[in-house]
């Protein structure tokens, strides 16, 4: 999968390819700690092997927090209330829940994607380490690290000075497309990614959907946040909105209107769905 | 305003090096002003602050013997401080080295064993880094400040160990007086270079200031550090434990500590006394920050530190500099010190228009 | 900590140290003096400091006198010391107990320096001791003491549990009952020797557990202050402070070292000075008595005149026998005295002294 | 004697003790506020006492003195700002080397003045009031200074949490770079807080060698200023229970040297260790509702602000 400057459209697939249940969420609740944060109720979704499911929503819904219950950073109360191919892994950590093939794009890219102070190969080594075996001897392996962060920029076409400059250098758009590939370039089994290109130019944009595309063609389960219709429009095969919270039941693309999302954005149709999600769980 | 201060992209190489002497200049030519003003000769003074002190080889020698408590302690606080754990607290983890390591001398006395040393250094490091460890205990449980905590700390440590020397560890044959029996050549720190009172604990500092900087520049937990102070929510992302990280690094300032206040009572101090740092925990923060909480700053900010305190007693006997003038001087060196290190992040531009610009 | 010292080593650093100085020192002696605390401290070391000044009046051209200041117990004193020695020092007073063991490791490597260390007792060719008997003019104070108080209770603020304060307050007790048995002395220990507010509120809490006579062993004017502000009798501790309490203080043991430290520099610059013990007292006039208040009756006076001189020409010893012990034990039965090895490790009370001594 | 009697003079006592830190925290309490850490107070405090010191034996005006104090307090706090704010030094290595540097300047200006008396400031007294019995002195005699505190106090709360002023501190101190692009100035209103904290300390000083102990001797603080930046992380920044820190702190203090007076069969340095020991074990019991601390904490304090950024 070499990403190109030139602008493809992105194909899209009947569906039909459609593997197992990868990542499975069951009656997920969850209380904010936050002040102002958003609890979570009765979550229900899967994802399969080989699609892209999109969840929309107006920011400030839960979506934060269902990214931080699916990354690890907060915990689930339960185990069982996440499944990664049917074993429990509501209780791991994000390392551990990476070990397991999962890798996350967050929403924030510099701060929490990123640590904006550090050069890019730390930043390449931040989330990959294990998977890409960046540690021998217990010493980090500063020169794998660097070929590391050199083929995300080269196949993910960063622009930057070079693998030595801060996260902060570089522009957001450039700096979504390296955490990105960052994510990508682990060959994750499940990929999470929240806002796959906010702010970043149309080229990129396009380079960007096509990677998440071809990553669900080669079987992985794509999981997207955005807020972006469009976007979800044209990379998912699947796509729920989450309000206040909740999640609706998720349709097939081809069953539902950008109106209709955009209704169930506004929470009229969002509510009451659990019996439905549950029954389609 | 005519100059503005600008933000670099990326912090200036050159001026890492730089500002140190650009601060030089600026408190050569303020001190000249103020050492006039108080009617001692600038050059002179000056000479007795800077030169004097370490212009022979034992002068030399004793500026590292003052330097090694505060580079140890920095060290240790500056691991700390990389991740935002704000420990000003390692004055009473000394404190307690010091009980532990010495306390094991106070009880095998006569026990003549080349263990007894390496025993009481080990001693010093697990007593400093429990002491630490009630920071950080407090901290993850209950989530209490660490930063009043360990301060309080300082307080009841350096109090048992008054109430230990003036009690049931006081020398028997010492008329009573507070302090230990003088350590046996088993329990002490030994020589590096003869007729000098350079001791082993340098080498301990410096395998302390190697050991750090590996850490940091080639390990998992030195990294996780970084990120964590660097940005908390990257280091969750990443899935570095802050509660891990808390623990580890107050632990390691408080080992750090705890060597350095056995390194003293071993070392130069030889016995235990009812007070046996003049303040090095405290000092060694601003050693710290001053070497830039990197391993190979803290070297140099601690012995620049204590060429201060060598030359303030040098000018005191030369020049009858009184002691207020020590500490009003050192002040100045830390400001221009300080002052200087802008330039690293930010440069100055002429602000004509009143566009930013860069 | 053993020192093998290497005589080239040392000789060498010795000649570097007194060339570093010929460039601004002339061919006078020096004389140096160690301080644990800062002169400003009005205590133990602005005493020390006058002394200093009295060797400079006295001598003269003949020396200059040089001095450093709040210098920490452990290795720092060792350093300064050496330095001072290294620099071509004749003498060297060092001004605090914890100063012993670096005076007597400085003084090993350096034979042909002298030098005088205060209120320890380890000694060597080079090494003398020396210190004050302010027992005694605690002795005199206790007498005062005993007569002067309505409640009975004597409050001491203390400032750590080593021999050398307990002795004082012994003393205290012992003069005191012996003018009036139903006295008793509460101590409280601040743990410092220096902190003029934690002093205050000591004096201020023995006040109002019913002392009306304060006595410190500890080193700023605040409890003295405090005897006048809340109108109790006080006691000024090593200089005469009746500035800071004139109506309160009864008197003040003032610690005078301006004889001894002359005399010894004297010694020292003609090559006479040998190694000795000295603990003087009232008689050498290293300790004295400031004026006696004038509110004090003139019995008082009397007595306490009477016990000074009669310390001073030795028919009274503040610690004869009978005494007993905190806990009924007899100390010195009637017609012994404690020496001096005793005194010097006292750590126990005497009758009348109330609460625990920290062991 | 246990009766009642006897808390009417430990209370008295704990009011000179606790003034001081009420002071010093209140003030520092104001510039943590606006989220810069200036760890300077001891030095602040001795150049405040040491000026008010001066200026009250040289003119015997001691209001003239307590200004000197604050002032004193407030240049060195300008010194810090310099370097914090304009020159964005560390705040922590910055604070710490002024108190070195107050340490020293202190000693070297108050070097004549050692060992000269001044009248202790004068306390209150009301005819009538003032002679009732147990509440009459604690609440009708005392010094200016002790109801200034209180004052201070009631001031700072009705100021951060009543007043406009104190809405843009707080949110100057929560999120800079908001209050920056809704256009307040970040520096200034930061340069005024740290001012207002160094001149506090001075009074706090002040109040040390003017009523507390009416003398000046170096470094007559012994460590107050540390026990005050302590107050304030125990009040989890809230001014009322720095009072009510201050005077517990001091309470415990007093109580323990009453317990030795007493004759408490306990190790005096055992005793001592209490007032500290206590101040962690309530701010344990405190810290254990995070939600209270993180509603008052200042989000940005010792961060470094630049306006460009």
């Amino acid at each position: 999968m070499m990403i190109g400057t030139n602008l493809t459209t992105p194909r899209h697939d009947d569906g039909s390819k459609r593997g197992p249940v990868r990542l499975k969420v069951h009656n997920l609740s969850l209380d904010s700690h936050e002040q102002f944060g958003i609890d979570l109720n009765l979550i229900n979704f899967d994802v399969r092997g080989g699609e892209v499911m999109g969840i929309a929503g107006v920011a400030g819904n839960g979506q934060v927090e269902l990214l931080e219950v699916l990354s690890g950073e907060m915990l689930c109360d339960e185990a069982e209330h996440l499944l990664l191919e049917g074993t429990p892994i509501g209780k791991l950590n994000p390392t551990e829940r990476r070990e397991l093939g999962i890798a996350f794009v967050p929403e924030d890219r510099l701060g929490h994607g990123s640590v904006p102070d550090m050069s890019l190969t730390d930043n390449a080594f931040l989330s990959s380490y294990g998977q890409k075996k960046l540690i021998s001897n217990g010493l980090i392996n500063h020169k794998k690290s660097t070929q590391y962060a050199e083929e995300i920029v080269a196949k993910f076409d960063v622009r930057t000075a070079g693998v030595t400059h801060t996260a902060s250098s570089l522009s957001g758009g450039n700096l979504q497309k390296f955490i990105v590939g960052r994510e990508m370039l682990q060959d994750p089994k499940l990929i999470i990614i929240a806002h796959p290109t906010w702010g970043v130019d149309a080229g990129a944009a396009a380079a960007i959907h096509q990677a998440i595309i071809d990553l669900a063609e080669n079987g992985a389960a794509v999981l997207v946040v955005s807020q972006d219709l469009d976007e979800l429009f044209a990379i998912s095969n699947r796509i729920a909105v989450i309000a206040e919270g909740r999640l609706s039941v998720s349709r097939d693309i081809k069953e539902i209107s950008i109106e209709q999302i955009g209704l169930l954005m506004g929470g009229t149709e969002g509510s009451g769905s659990q019996k439905e999600a549950q029954s389609v769980a | 305003m005519l100059l503005k201060i600008v933000k670099r992209p990326e912090p200036s190489r050159a001026m890492v090096y730089l500002t140190p002497l650009m601060a030089l200049v600026l408190t050569v030519v303020c001190s000249m002003g103020v050492f006039t003003f108080l009617g001692v000769d600038p050059v002179e003074a000056l000479r007795n602050f800077f030169i004097v002190p370490i212009n022979n080889a034992y002068g030399a020698s004793e500026l590292l013997v003052k330097a090694t408590p505060l580079i140890l302690c920095a060290i240790g606080l500056s691991v700390g401080f990389r991740a935002n754990v704000w420990n000003i607290g390692a004055e009473g983890q000394l404190t307690l080295g010091a009980i532990f390591g010495g306390g094991l001398f106070v009880y095998l006395h006569d026990v003549d064993s080349v263990f007894l040393l390496p025993g009481m250094i080990l001693l010093g490091a697990i007593g400093g880094a429990l002491w630490a460890g009630i920071p950080a205990f407090l901290k993850t449980r209950f989530n209490a400040n660490e930063i009043l905590t360990s301060l309080m700390l300082v307080y009841v440590a350096t109090l048992l160990l008054s109430l230990l020397i003036h009690g049931p560890w006081r020398d028997p044959d010492g008329f009573n007086f507070p302090e230990s029996r003088m350590f046996s050549e088993s329990a002490t720190m030994p020589l590096i270079l003869e007729g000098t009172r350079l001791h082993f604990g340098t080498i301990l500092a410096i395998i302390a200031v190697l050991g750090t900087w590996l850490m940091l520049a080639k390990t998992l937990v030195g990294f996780q550090i970084k990120v964590i102070g660097a940005a908390p929510k990257a280091g969750s992302y990443a899935g570095f434990s802050q509660k891990k990280i808390i623990w580890f690094t107050l632990l390691f300032g408080g080992a750090m500590a705890g060597i350095a206040g056995v390194s003293e009572v071993s070392g130069p101090v030889g016995q235990l006394l009812p007070s046996i740092s003049p303040g090095y925990g405290f000092t060694a923060i601003i050693v710290a920050f001053l070497g830039r909480l990197h391993p190979v700053g803290i070297i140099f900010a601690g012995l620049l530190m204590a060429l201060t305190y060598l030359g303030g007693e040098t000018a005191q006997i030369n020049l009858g500099l009184p002691v207020a003038v020590t500490g009003v001087f050192q002040g100045m060196v830390l400001f221009f010190l300080l002052a200087c290190d802008v330039l690293i992040s930010y440069r100055f531009a002429l602000n004509r228009t009143g566009r930013v610009s860069g | 900590m053993t020192s093998k010292t290497i005589a080239s080593v040392l000789g060498a650093v010795a000649v570097a140290g007194s060339m570093l100085v010929s460039a601004n020192v002339s061919a006078q002696d020096k004389v140096g003096f160690v301080y644990v605390g800062p002169i400003g401290d009005h205590g133990w070391t602005y005493r020390h400091d006058i002394g200093r000044q009295a060797v400079e009046k006295e001598l003269g051209d003949k020396v200059k006198t040089t001095y450093v200041e709040s210098v920490k117990e452990g290795p720092d004193s060792e350093r300064v010391i050496r330095q001072m020695a290294a620099d071509g020092h004749k003498i060297i007073f060092t001004t605090s107990f914890g100063y012993m063991n670096p005076t007597l490791k400085v003084a090993k490597q350096f034979p042909n320096v002298k030098f005088e260390h205060a209120t320890g007792f380890k000694r060597s060719a080079n090494v003398s001791t020396y210190s004050g008997r302010f027992y005694e003019g605690r002795y005199v104070v206790g007498k005062i003491a005993g007569k002067m108080t309505k409640t009975n209770v004597i409050g001491y603020v203390g400032s750590f549990p080593i021999p050398e304060v307990v002795r004082g307050i012994n003393a205290t007790a012992l003069a005191a009952r012996s003018v009036n048995p139903n006295v008793e002395i509460k101590v409280a220990w601040v743990n410092t020797w220096y902190d003029p507010g934690k002093e205050g509120d000591a004096a201020k809490a023995l006040i109002d557990q019913g002392a009306d006579i304060i006595m410190q062993h500890t080193d700023s004017p605040a409890p003295l202050q405090v005897a006048e502000a809340r109108g109790v009798w006080g006691v000024g501790q090593a200089s005469d402070m009746h500035h800071f309490a004139p109506k309160a203080q009864l008197t003040a043991i003032i610690d005078n070292w301006d004889r001894y430290y002359v005399a010894r520099a004297k010694a020292a610059l003609d090559g006479t000075w040998k190694s000795q013990d000295t603990w003087a007292g009232l008689k050498d006039g290293m300790v004295e008595m400031a004026k006696f208040n004038e509110a004090i009756p003139a019995d008082v006076i009397k007595l306490a005149e009477e016990t000074r001189d009669g310390i001073i020409n030795g028919t009274i010893h503040p610690f004869a026998g009978p005494i007993k012990k905190q806990d009924g034990t007899v100390a010195a039965k009637e017609g012994e005295t404690l020496d001096d090895g005793t005194l010097l490790g006292m750590d126990w009370y005497v009758e009348g002294v109330q609460g625990k001594l920290p062991k | 004697m246990m009766g009642i009697e006897w808390l009417a003079p430990v209370i008295l006592t704990v009011i000179t003790a606790a003034t001081p830190l009420v002071f010093a925290a209140i003030g520092e309490l104001v510039t943590e506020k606006s989220g810069v850490l200036n760890l300077g107070v001891e030095g602040m405090m001795l150049v405040g006492a040491v000026s008010a010191f001066v200026t009250a034996t040289l003119t015997g005006n001691y209001i003239l003195a307590v200004a000197a104090g604050a002032l004193a307090g407030m240049f060195m706090a300008f010194l810090f700002g310099i370097l914090t704010l304009s020159l964005m030094a560390n705040q922590v290595a910055t604070g710490l080397a002024l108190t070195l540097f107050g340490v020293g300047l202190s000693a070297l200006i108050g070097q004549d003045f050692v060992g000269t008396p001044v009248t202790a400031l004068a306390k209150l007294n009301i005819p009538g009031l003032t002679d009732i019995p147990f509440i009459g002195p604690i609440l009708f005699g005392q010094d200016a200074l002790v109801y200034l505190s209180f004052v201070s106090v009631a001031a700072v709360s009705w100021f951060l949490y009543r007043t406009k002023a104190g809405l843009i501190l707080r949110a100057v101190g929560d999120s800079h770079t908001a209050a920056h692009s809704i256009g307040y100035s970040v520096i200034g209103i930061r340069y005024l807080a740290v001012m207002f904290g160094g001149a506090m300390s001075g009074v706090g000083g002040a109040y040390l060698s003017l009523a507390y102990t009416p003398m000046w001797a170096e470094n007559m603080t012994a460590g107050r200023g540390w026990i005050a930046l302590a107050l304030i992380v125990f009040a989890t920044w809230k001014p009322g229970l720095v009072l009510i820190g201050a005077y517990m702190f001091g309470g415990i203090t007093i109580l323990q040297l009453h317990a030795q007076a007493a004759g408490l069969d306990l190790p005096s340095q055992t005793l001592s260790m209490l007032p500290y020991l206590a101040t962690v074990i309530v701010l344990v019991l405190i810290s254990k509702d995070q939600s209270r601390i993180r509603k008052h904490a200042p989000a940005c304090i010792g961060k470094i602000f630049h306006p460009a950024a």
